[in-house]
């Protein structure tokens, strides 16, 4: 087997410069990838877009990169958990860019696929259509919509074999699998690197082509944004 | 009297039906859960991928890789499945939800909804909300009526940057259940002991009021 | 959970007809649904269409619907292994439309996806161009290809629960879970079905939302088509 | 003298490198598999649903759920995966195969190729080829030089219907290595014992050929 075994985090995110884009998976805080994120912090690279579901919170996820004003611009979903965002946002010091979720993950899906351009029902009619083109479909409107171009895509598994191939845990699966291969270099962190032959070939959600970096991720935090219970 | 936010959620569960694939917004769409009957067989979905939600973990149970879209920690029922993003999307833009119970900020009378963004204000973003409205066939809107200065939220045209365009079918707000017809309003269903009048006073939107207008029941 | 469960597959296709269009998983002989196609021919279906990436051997498979002249046409993607099959498409009894393995797979993904179209360089400058549009992205022509639209898809998974969920094996997975979902009403058959709650909900590999009805198949021959060993 | 199909077979393995992920075609192109280097690591991807494809099963161990997309029985190398079909096409759509190895009737020197039909006499389809070399950034044709009539298959313009246009680089036949380059074919290597002359009177294409051309070495 192909070896995408790196031996830390600090050679996984060899290659990352200024000014790039960066796909990171995550939906909330769940299922993001840790380490990376801590060394896109560490390395400080500047002026990066992002294209990831949400942005963090002020102290946790991307929200880190955001204190020190390394990104430059967003293209999300959904970012109603972060104050210093909307700080930065509406001081206009944040390019922001909402999209569609659905639309978000496909334009991933998209980028995986050699598909270049698709289209979707959601945002016809709403701001996120202007000066989009348009085009009917079985009598209803749609956008057409292209695959992102990204430099990095930095993605969170479960486990994860030598071979690069990985197996997500619960909702923390979300838009990780979606961004794998779809930009130049995608980097997976895991939380248990095993051997590759140990994982079922059956049960694997990403096989290994999609990934270029692997490495065993440390000290997950793993935080949780809404812990709501009830009693017993 | 005006509904409280559980009530319009119990309201709203009425219209689950036996065998529905349900997902549910964030607020006051979440309660319905509550109050679906426990005769009948519901799978609840949640964009960030489960299908087949359950209620919130005991306490000590909670577990980080398993929430739902409004990051909150939940529990998976027998039978559940997880899957990634594009799926969920797929579950939806594919029409395969039969029911999508959402929020809004303001419904205009031709349908449209908008839900996720006040000018130079308030910018949270729309989350999966553009590609439910645009895709289900079978939209629930749960709102207040009107606003906290009293405005009405039932309106002949939205006024904030829409959500989708001709989407919404019925709308449970804390004074009426409304229902989308040749573009206008028609009243269905009243909070038990308001009066249509008081409706009406509330609803900027055009209303079909329409010979005896029943009280809601639960 | 919502139950999906059919007694058999007279249920499962309770509903089918003349002319209608039919999706049928499978490559080669490799995990096609023995029990549907067998009902298929038991009930005499005629002038159907059906989506398939082959068509079977002369007596197996879905060449056991073309002997009894059923098929009005074929939409596939390799159709080498039939000999009744090119008798028939040469004689002009048989329409059919070859199309890309990886357009094939693509369009039925669409129609599960509510994705009614979307761009693919296969078959640009071809034949199978002949008619579409094309256009260009990053400097590359491209073909504008559509979601397919059809009334059952037939799909067979190794195992299968009450709620729906499917699990594939091995290489007869294929196209089977692509087409789940993108037909009107999707039959699962399955190797073994299980009460729901049995499988783990990490590892189900298409949702039971995009299954109509499940049954568990009998007899399954599981035909090899071409047996090839090595010594020990 | 012409090579065998393992010859040619086994001076394309030549062409497979270290860390590459390779797709195999039917007939000569999957007799590469028997000739890669033991010291460099690849993974050979089956567009049926497989990467890491291993060499075929033991007598008694062939599965019917395992097969490669020449329909043929194999086995899943430690570290495979098993995907559906539009995963699988992903990898061929999304560029990253390194390497693709398929067969032709005919090569044009523009890089045209034709290999699924013949019209009125012979319509197998095309499977997953049109994808392929619409795709793939690196194609390999391995192919005999001429037909049975001795007709020579290296072509100024593909008779046949195309499979895809501009597509091919490199082609290795029983009797020569060539590279499309500027519109013609470069030659770069011919078999043991075969003369420039006798490849260039087999070659109806416009060959460049460029200094003393080496014998292949495998």
């Amino acid at each position: 087997m192909i070896n995408k075994t790196v031996k830390d985090v600090t050679t996984a995110c060899k290659g990352v410069k200024d000014g790039m884009t960066f796909m990171l998976g995550g939906f909330g805080l769940s299922g993001i990838p840790e380490n990376a994120i801590a060394q896109l912090v560490k390395l400080n690279v500047k002026q990066v877009t992002c294209i990831s579901n949400n942005a963090g919170v002020d102290d946790f996820g991307l929200g880190l990169l955001l204190q020190k004003h390394q990104i430059k611009k967003m293209i999300s979903s959904y970012v109603g958990e972060n104050a210093e965002f909307e700080r930065q946002m509406l001081s206009g010091e944040l390019d922001v860019e909402l999209i569609p979720q659905g639309t978000l993950a496909q334009r991933c899906l998209a980028a995986q696929s050699g598909v270049p351009a698709f289209y979707t029902p959601a945002g016809y009619g709403t701001e996120v259509g202007e000066g989009k083109e348009s085009r009917e479909f079985n009598g209803k409107m749609h956008l057409l919509e292209h695959a992102f171009n990204a430099d990095f895509a930095f993605v969170k598994a479960w486990k994860g074999d030598t071979a690069g191939n990985l197996i997500f845990k619960g909702t923390a699966r979300n838009f990780n699998p979606n961004m794998c291969g779809a930009a130049t270099i995608t980097v997976a962190e895991v939380e248990e690197l095993v051997p590759a032959g140990e994982l079922d070939p059956n049960q694997i959600h990403i096989p290994g082509i999609f990934v270029q970096r692997i490495f065993q991720g440390e000290k997950y935090e793993k935080r949780i944004e809404q812990r709501t219970v009830r009693k017993k | 009297m005006a509904l409280s936010k559980e009530q319009i959620a119990q309201r709203i569960a009425k219209e689950v039906k036996d065998g529905y694939y349900v997902n549910l917004g964030i607020g006051i769409p979440t309660l319905v859960a509550n109050f679906v009957r426990d005769d009948i067989e519901v799978e609840f979905q949640s964009e960030n991928g489960i299908l087949g939600m359950g209620p919130f973990p005991f306490e000590g149970e909670e577990d980080a890789d398993l929430i739902n879209a409004g990051k909150q920690t939940i529990t998976a029922m027998k039978g559940a499945s997880f899957f990634d993003s594009a799926k969920s999307f797929s579950m939806i833009r594919g029409q395969h939800v039969d029911l999508t119970i959402l929020g809004a900020m303001e419904v205009a009378q031709n349908g449209d909804i908008a839900n996720w963004k006040i000018p130079g204000k308030m910018v949270k973003g729309m989350g999966g909300a553009m590609d439910l409205v645009a895709s289900a066939e079978n939209i629930i809107v749960a709102m207040m009526h009107t606003n906290r200065a009293g405005e009405s939220k039932i309106l002949k045209q939205c006024s904030l940057p829409l959500t989708g365009v001709n989407c919404v079918k019925k709308v449970v707000t804390n004074l009426a259940v409304l229902e989308i017809e040749d573009g206008k309003f028609r009243l269905l269903e009243r909070a038990p002991g308001v009066s249509v009048e008081e409706i009406d006073a509330a609803t900027e939107g055009n209303l079909i009021i329409d010979g005896d207008i029943p009280e809601m029941t639960f």
